[in-house]
């Protein structure tokens, strides 16, 4: 099945599903609405959805992303508490700077939800990326490495195994 | 990277996998005009915000591609024609101009109130066309400008 | 009363601005703001005390609503008003690209 | 609360708001400052029994924010400090303001109080138009059926204003024309 396809197959049962959660399923009149809608919103932005092809199936990206979804909180409690020792110790010990990891992921959703896990962890940021190269520019509270693999290890490691299960 | 080149990488990833959803959203508030609030103005504006999203983020050449400009500008102008069409088809059927001629319905289903869902969904188009094509030439107008310096 | 007068002080800002300020942006705003003012008024005007939205609901019975009169004209105008701001704004933007200002005397000066 | 005193206290920001917007300098914080007035309104709507406006008056107002800023965000915008006699002109415009102000107070003592229109037209919409248009919400059954003549009125003057707008930024000047 080409690419387009699919994504357009998946954005039609996508807004099928968001329409009868917006209305009253048990109207006829309003499922027969939702489905022309659907279509109409699939002929107009359904390519754009999927764009590369994956190599897992379909439960296992699932199960990998609820296992992200718990990592996730896991990485976001220790930086909390961390963040939250600094700001309340006496002497401050903070070092902000801005560091740049280079990641390993493909996909341009891989790399979006990696940047905005990192943005939401406290004491991290990401300021820009580069597509090119595969090179984000995050800011730290607290640098503690200066070369870039020492800091792929610290920042971008703790997500970036399971999201490569998730979306390669 | 040129300014109208679009935006970051990150901006691209959440307009892609979000406009199929404001657009949607946008037809909802069109198509409900006559049962809640909402109605054929505020969906334009949520369509042609949608088209905007993806003008800000993926620049000018790839939204012109998308889109087909032409076609818009004829929706634009056709809108207007096909109310009046409307309307004069009420002198016909009902005596007098936008009468509302088709059946009424019952009240609160989707499919009620005459003519007042047509009215409501032409000037949903007629609102997004205008309103992004004012923004689309803005666009142009700054990179020609651009081009030029 | 009060409400009435803090309405009609608004129109009076955006009219102060339309006539003392030279720049083109600053009077389009003072024309926004007339324009937000002249709608809330009319409102206003509309309102009834502890009436319902004049929406009809599955189910519920209501007597007494707000005008909708007032209500769907001021839809009308409040699109027409983003139209004309649009070309305002078109018209600043290609006055700017011929004469590189915003203030208008100098326009005028320009002109000749 | 009575809606008298929330609505006091939303065009006291929307006073400061404005008053704000046309004395800054800067012209991105004047176009943040009338976003504060728009959605001010917006908020009133609502307080107003008026969820329909409310949501009109948001988007639009969004709409707005996004056509200033997109025009006007990257000229090179700077204002001179207004001459003596300018200054002067705007002293005497305030009193002159504040005199018509003064005078126009027993005009609006003479309006109806806030909270009993008079309704006399819109008391027949309200009473049949769910039974004649077939549409629950009455706001829409009075612009698209009552009153759609005004309706397609409002769509030709969009439609002309845009127009305008879009010739006005397509024509190309006659300086570049002889470039060319």
């Amino acid at each position: 099945m080409k690419v387009e396809t699919k994504s357009r197959i998946t954005v039609f049962i996508l807004a099928a599903l968001v329409w009868f959660a917006l209305t009253d399923i048990k109207d006829f009149q309003e499922v027969i609405a939702g489905l022309v809608l659907a279509a109409v919103v699939t002929l107009l932005a359904g390519k754009f959805f999927i764009t590369t092809t994956k190599q897992r199936g379909v439960p296992h990206r699932i199960i990998a992303a609820v296992r992200y979804f718990f990592n996730f909180l896991w990485e976001m409690i220790k930086a909390n508490v961390h963040v939250a020792f600094i700001v309340l110790h006496p002497m401050l010990p903070i070092k902000p700077g801005i560091v740049k990891i280079k990641t390993k992921l493909t996909k341009d959703s891989a790399i979006t939800i990696l940047t905005n896990s990192i943005t939401l962890t406290p004491g991290t940021l990401t300021v820009d990326i580069n597509p090119d190269s595969k090179e984000i520019y995050i800011h730290c509270i607290e640098v503690h490495a200066t070369t870039v693999d020492e800091n792929t290890q610290q920042i971008g490691q703790r997500f970036e195994h399971i999201l490569a299960e998730v979306f390669e | 990277m040129k300014s109208h080149d679009g935006m970051t990488l990150i901006v691209k990833t959440v307009t892609r996998l979000s406009v199929w959803l404001i657009i949607l959203y946008g037809l909802y508030i069109i198509l409900h005009g006559h049962l809640t609030p909402g109605g054929g103005f505020g969906g334009g504006v949520v369509i042609a915000l949608a088209f905007l999203n993806v003008l800000l983020a993926f620049g000018h050449k790839f939204t012109g591609e998308w889109l087909k400009i032409p076609l818009l500008e004829k929706l634009e102008s056709g809108s207007t024609l096909l109310f009046m069409l409307v309307g004069l088809l009420g002198i016909f059927y009902a005596g007098s101009f936008l009468a509302n001629y088709i059946i009424k319905g019952s009240l609160y289903h989707l499919f009620s109130a005459g003519t007042i869902p047509l009215l409501n969904i032409i000037i949903g188009v007629k609102v997004a066309m205008s309103l992004f094509l004012v923004v689309w030439v803005m666009a142009a107008f700054k990179i020609e400008e651009e081009e030029e310096q | 009363m009060t409400i009435y007068l803090m309405c009609f002080i608004l129109f009076l800002v955006g009219f102060y601005g339309v006539i003392t300020k030279r720049d083109l942006v600053k009077i389009i705003l003072s024309l926004a703001i007339m324009g937000y003012s002249t709608n809330l008024f009319l409102i206003i005007f509309a309102y009834r005390t502890g009436a319902h939205y004049p929406i009809l609901e599955k189910g519920t019975s209501v007597t007494a609503m707000v005008d909708p009169l007032p209500q769907a004209l001021v839809l009308t105008s409040i699109v027409i008003e983003l139209g004309i701001t649009a070309l305002l704004v078109a018209l600043a933007v290609r006055l700017y690209g011929k004469y590189k200002t915003f203030d208008i005397t100098k326009i005028r000066r320009l002109l000749g | 609360m009575p809606v008298e005193t929330w609505l006091t206290f939303v065009l006291g920001i929307m006073i400061i708001g404005s008053v704000v917007a046309l004395e800054l300098k800067d012209i991105l914080s004047a176009i943040i400052a009338i976003g504060i007035v728009g959605l001010g309104v917006s908020v009133a709507f609502l307080f107003l029994q008026a969820p329909d406006l409310a949501i009109v008056q948001f988007l639009f107002e969004i709409f707005a924010i996004i056509i200033l800023i997109k025009a006007f965000i990257k000229k090179d915008y700077h204002v001179e400090t207004p001459s003596r006699i300018n200054l002067y002109l705007s002293g005497i415009t305030v009193i002159i303001l504040v005199v018509i102000f003064i005078f126009s107070i027993p005009i609006f003592k003479s309006l109806p109080v806030f909270g009993e229109p008079l309704m006399t037209t819109s008391q027949y919409y309200l009473d049949n138009g769910a039974a004649e248009t077939g549409a629950a919400n009455l706001v829409s059954s009075i612009i698209l059926d009552y009153r759609a003549y005004d309706t397609l009125g409002e769509v030709t003057v969009l439609f002309t204003a845009i127009l305008g707008a879009l010739t006005v930024l397509r024509i190309k000047s006659r300086t570049k024309m002889e470039k060319r």
